[in-house]
């Protein structure tokens, strides 16, 4: 028993979970039993693919050792692109695919400066944050476009379903694309290169994977997931405006940490990126429902963040500390 | 005269704001009928008037014939402004003012119209849609708490509610402020959840538009149009076809192309004629449903 | 005597500011085991990483079974045929020793274009057999290997080259950190390659180690080889001589 | 003399310089002339201080292997804290130090919960950015407070000295802590330790420096920087408002990493931040002048950025692979 | 028989998971120069970790000069007068030779409260002379220390503890990356301890280098004490056995 609990508080992941279940009952009881009720969840729930899809591709870039802080405007361009065409009249066939090559081009375009110049991808995509902004910008002419109305099959990515509507779509589409990056990372030799990559670079390169072919494919990963997170929220909202995911690069890369995720790179699961995204949404959400005064919501917030990440440690670190041998 | 003018336009937003966009337009259609060399400048950040102000320096070195800007601080731009007046440069505020007007700075005028008034008459019309009797529960997001158009919306609603309490003694009002960010998909989370938590809410007031997302939400849960009163300002597809749908009865329209436009046009006459620029005021522009059909087709061209 | 597999000709590396090489030429010949010794900083882990593909040359030849080669990275070298042991930087402490054993040449127990699922169990066996190879016995193979002990690692690190071994081996400084037992089977190991048809090129700073697993003897200094001769021809102290 | 070059432009700091000077002409041809001239030097000397202090300071903190991301919201915080004193008639006197050592309070905190929970710093500032945002805004009560007209000394900040009324006050400031910091980073025993502990904190602590103690002191440093920066800026505007410095920290790292800093640590100058901050606050002022429409501005600004650090990358690898002895 | 200077009871240590000591006790006394064999994992390098205070012990006491201790980190451990060589991880790659020589000691030419002006000039001089007392002649006391090769690397580690003697020294794997000259220096080093008053600790894997220079042979094996006997009372094969 106290092997099990040792073995699972030391996953930082998992010890996530226990701080999410007493930000639940906090939550439950100073909203007087609204938060953990059915429409709130659905509304959790609803909104969570979309933040929790970037926090993959971050999650992920981060493992393998790398930035991306241009996830933010990609979540806005990709669907402007997709936007701006069918304002134009192109079918949703094609400009849905349009929309996410650009997001894909954009990773590629990150990654092969990142790797080719050898340079901190931090400022790579700090500058792409501002390009891909720009050209969403450009390519709307400010405006966000009309679309017609019935021009996106919108049933297929945003329709409430399970039991009592509980989900989205949206979120049936982040499961199947988290299990399968989840498993890509933890069960494939891909996976293991990208650890490696991110673990130690040098060491990478000695035993012959190609690091750099590694890191593109993240780049391009983390960018096509940001941008078809945005193409889901344009699905919901109805429209592509270009502010929309501004400082969303910071709350996934924060999203990412929570969950255990070094910023160093080769340590994290994207499972703990998950984690780490459903602790922020929950923590907004249950800050609203307990009517925190505006001018007082961003305290509350940070500091929950930071408590979150505290606790995580404390938790790990009492693990680690237990006598007990595992192996 | 055969050389262009020269016009710059700085003001505290960024390009990814729609509004903003309609202003941009505004200015350049009117630059392009005077022939005149047009430059608006955006900040990166929503709302940065440390980076406005470094912007209108640096388009004062260059030497423009006038400067258009918004004022959205009573202090930080005096100097910026003082200086370019002396340089003779044409300085016209545009959008918002210095709440003590001509006294509290050098420009020459203002077109367009102050947060606080339009947060207030915003709320007044509200107002009209309340329920006769039982309690006002009103919340008001504050899309950007310390930021000045967002602070400054947001205040004149509350003061209106203020004195609506004071004049109704016999009526329960609370006013609850939230922070509710900038980001259509947030505000529309962080709202919806509050609706959805305190049902018996009666009005939501938005310091922008995204008050059109939360709709959204509402709709999507079955919510009656109504049932929560909504209003907000500036004009938009989205705003425009929830106002359709009955989820928004009041929105501020301030008709930003117009305030884009009228300055170059007095800038235009006072560089050439010296004709005096004169305050404009770019309409109380308060939308209800009916004035809607008329406007969609205006907003997609950008025009409102 | 044989074609030489390695055919070395005026290699020079240029570090920022020092020349750590200056014009080396040296052939090895197939199943020859090399003792590879020098003073610090003579160039010794310059010129094998230059051989595995870790480095490149600024000028001057390599020739691999004939054929002029450009090993751009290491995976090049590998492909070729070489395997090598670096004196640092060969583990990525973050990962299990089994996922250590096999990054770069996972089991597979399906795979498209190269990619595909990892066949964890036998990746965790094969590890396990390797080590106690070399007669190290670890706790899990999935222990990180950044938790190990000095020796620990190294010794993983030994038994990875063991189980991959290639058409030629290199090993710069193996028995650092490794103890006694240890020791004797990296010897025994590379005594073992020659009867497999294997090439090695050892380093190492002990005199008595290379001479008892090693045919011939090069010795550098200051980027220049000084001593190329066969073991039985020259004995430790003329080696100790010129070092 | 290849020696000489060599030497130089393995600098990254000094890469840096041969890039701004390029960019000097361009922009000079673009704006004609303008950007040279007299009104705009002094324009961009003006304002430099303020971020280039900020910048001093994020890079030092960086090379002592952290990060911060609160330096936005300080830059707000502590001239409120001034601003709120003397607009309640608190004089002067104490009302700096006032708000100075609210920004010192802030750093000793983001100090104290990195080292003591060893959480990362990125999540422990980027928490701070919400709290002490929040906490601008809570005291100010979301307007900037009105100061008496003489309540404050500005003419010590930010009146016009030099020849030709070149420089402000606060570029003697700026200059004077910059050489302050540089010289406490390249010649004292600090900054030794500084860099040790940036460098490689295991082995920082091996050889018994008090790393923790360090860490602390860089922050709180950063953070007095950044409240001193944005106390100049507000006597500069003339009121402190609450939404100053958004975005700072970005730019900030980004200085820090355009003049050579390492995001891991351990390697960087503080002239190269400095570098860095002149840098950006020239792309952003020649950007201006030379009128690139306002929907590609953040293109160009993206672009110039990277390109910036992919020139001095690559000066760099030119110059070490000089053949030349130096050592 | 003089008093011990260092009295370890009963030490024990805990990683997550791992028993890397299981009650060890240990006296070393004065002046003496005691060998620490064992195989890889035995726990040596835990326990003079926990010795000079960069790790903690889980429970047992040590007592130094007579006085219980607790040594929170290795500035305490410095401070009471032990001075360390770890196994890894003691230079920060990125900064020159001579900073690494000091870090921590500088030599000041103005200071108030501890902070003050470094004496470069000093630095560079001093640490050159280390150096070369190691018999190591590098290019200049500014290269980075991530640019030396292992052997340089680790001569410069020993310069410093050699520089900084203290009333005791551990050496944890000393000579491992080091050519035969340095190697010797090192030797003769600890054998010229003794006469300098100065307790040492050596840990090798090389049991010649061992008996070479220590008075007294201490053996471990997964995390306990398995022998200790004076070194003229007791043959290598008899170490090597227990090993
Ligand atoms: N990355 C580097 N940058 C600059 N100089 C380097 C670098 N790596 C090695 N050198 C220098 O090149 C020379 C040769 O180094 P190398 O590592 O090849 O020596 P070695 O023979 O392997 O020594 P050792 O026995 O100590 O491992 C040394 O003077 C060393 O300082
Ligand atoms: N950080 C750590 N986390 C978990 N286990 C560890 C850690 N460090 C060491 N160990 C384990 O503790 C045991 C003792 O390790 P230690 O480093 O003390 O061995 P050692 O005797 O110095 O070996 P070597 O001769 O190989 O250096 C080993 O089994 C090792 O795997
Ligand atoms: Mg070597
Ligand atoms: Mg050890």
């Amino acid at each position: 028993m106290r092997r099990f609990i040792k073995i699972y508080m030391e996953r930082p992941e998992l010890a996530g979970i226990a701080f999410l279940i007493l930000l639940a009952l906090v939550f439950q009881v100073r909203s007087d039993g609204v938060f953990l009720g059915a429409q709130n969840l659905q509304g959790i729930l609803g909104l969570l693919p979309e933040m929790a899809l970037v926090a993959i591709g971050v999650t992920l870039l981060m493992i393998c050792g790398e930035f991306d802080l241009s996830v933010g405007s990609v979540f806005a361009l990709a669907p402007m692109v997709m936007g701006v065409l069918l304002a134009d009249g192109v079918p949703f066939i094609l400009a849905f695919p349009a929309g996410l090559l650009t997001a894909l081009a954009v990773g590629l375009v990150n990654g092969v400066i990142t790797v080719r110049f050898a340079i901190p991808s931090f400022i790579t995509t700090l500058g792409m944050l501002f390009v891909a902004r720009s050209l969403t910008v450009v390519i709307s002419g400010g405006f966000p476009p009309v679309i017609p109305p019935d021009a996106m099959p919108r049933q297929l990515f945003i329709a409430f379903v399970g039991p009592g509507d509980m989900f989205r779509m949206s979120f049936l589409w982040f499961l199947a694309i988290a299990v399968l990056v989840a498993l890509a990372l933890s069960r494939t030799n891909f996976g293991n290169w990208v650890r490696a990559t991110g673990g130690f670079l040098p060491a990478a390169q000695a035993m012959g994977i190609p690091t750099a072919r590694v890191k593109i494919v993240c780049f391009m990963i983390c960018s096509l997931l940001a941008g078809f997170a945005g193409t889901i929220q344009v699905m919901r909202l109805g429209a592509p405006l270009p502010s929309i995911g501004e400082g969303l690069e910071l709350q996934a890369v924060a999203a990412a940490v929570i969950g255990g995720t070094a910023l160093t790179g080769g340590i994290g699961t994207i499972l703990g990126g998950i984690i780490g995204a459903v602790l922020i949404r929950v923590i907004d959400n249950g800050l609203v429902l307990s009517r925190v005064d505006a001018n007082w919501f961003k305290l509350a917030l940070g500091s929950l963040t930071i408590l979150a990440v505290i606790v995580n440690a404390w938790l790990r670190k009492k693990a680690r500390a237990m006598k007990v041998e595992t192996d | 005269q055969d050389e262009p003018m020269d016009i710059v336009f700085t003001h505290h937003s960024s390009a990814s704001n729609p509004f903003w966009q309609a202003v941009k337009k505004g200015f350049d259609d009117a630059c392009e009928k005077i022939g005149a060399d047009c430059q608006m400048i955006f900040t990166q950040t929503e709302g940065a008037i440390d980076q406005q102000a470094a912007n209108m320096i640096t388009a004062l070195a260059a030497g423009p014939d006038a400067l258009i800007t918004s004022i959205v601080d009573n202090t930080a731009f005096d100097q910026v402004i003082e200086q370019a007046v002396d340089q003779g440069v044409v300085v016209i505020a545009a959008n918002v003012d210095d709440t003590e007007g001509a006294q509290g700075n050098a420009r020459a005028a203002f077109v367009g119209q102050g947060f606080v008034p339009a947060g207030y008459a915003l709320a007044r019309k509200m107002s009209e849609f309340f329920p006769e009797e039982g309690p006002i529960n009103a919340v008001v997001g504050i899309s950007a708490p310390g930021q000045n158009w967002s602070e400054q919306r947001g205040q004149g609603v509350v003061n209106f509610l203020e004195e609506y309490k004071e004049q109704n003694p016999d009526r329960e009002v609370e006013i609850t402020r939230l922070d509710t960010g900038t980001d259509g998909a947030v505000v529309a989370e962080r709202v919806g959840s509050y609706l959805n938590a305190n049902p018996d809410t009666t009005a939501y007031f938005d310091t922008g538009l995204w008050h059109a997302y939360v709709a959204q939400v509402l709709a999507d849960r079955g919510v009656e149009p109504g049932e929560v009163l909504m209003g907000g300002f500036d004009i938009v597809s989205e705003v425009l076809n929830q106002m359709e749908a009955g989820y928004i009865q009041v929105q501020v329209d301030q008709q930003p192309y117009m305030q884009g436009f009228i300055p170059v046009m007095q800038a235009y006459l006072a560089h050439n004629f010296d004709l005096a620029p004169a305050d404009v005021d770019t309409g109380q522009g308060l939308v209800l449903q009916e004035d809607v059909p008329a406007l969609k087709e205006l907003a997609a061209e950008g025009l409102r | 005597m044989m074609e030489p597999v390695i055919e070395i000709r005026d290699l020079h590396k240029w570090y920022s500011g020092v020349h750590a090489l200056k014009g080396v030429s040296l052939d090895v010949r197939p199943n020859e085991a090399l003792g590879l010794v020098g003073d610090n900083g003579a160039g010794k882990s310059t010129l094998i990483n230059i051989l595995s593909g870790m480095q490149t040359a600024d000028s001057g030849s390599i020739r691999f079974e004939g054929r002029p080669v450009h090993f751009e990275n290491p995976r090049d070298a590998m492909d070729a045929g070489i395997e090598t042991i670096y004196q640092y930087n060969s583990m990525v402490p973050t990962m299990s020793i089994a996922r250590n054993m096999f990054i770069g040449r996972e089991p597979l127990s399906a795979s498209l274009f190269g990619i595909g699922v990892m066949d964890h169990r036998r990746m965790a066996e094969e590890s396990m057999q390797a080590l106690r190879d070399v007669d190290l016995h670890l706790r899990s193979p999935e222990a990180l290997v950044g938790e190990l002990s000095g020796g620990q690692r190294q010794g993983v690190a030994i038994a990875r080259a063991m189980h991959f071994r290639s058409k030629v081996m290199i090993l710069d400084e193996p028995t650092n950190h490794l103890a006694v037992k240890e020791t004797q089977k990296v010897i025994g190991f590379v005594q073992s390659l020659k009867d497999n048809d294997v090439t090695t090129i050892f380093i190492s700073h002990n005199i008595h180690h290379v001479f008892e697993c090693c045919d011939r003897i090069v010795a550098m200094a200051r980027g220049e080889i000084v001593l190329d001769r066969r073991a039985d021809e020259v004995s430790m102290d003329d080696v100790l001589d010129v070092l």
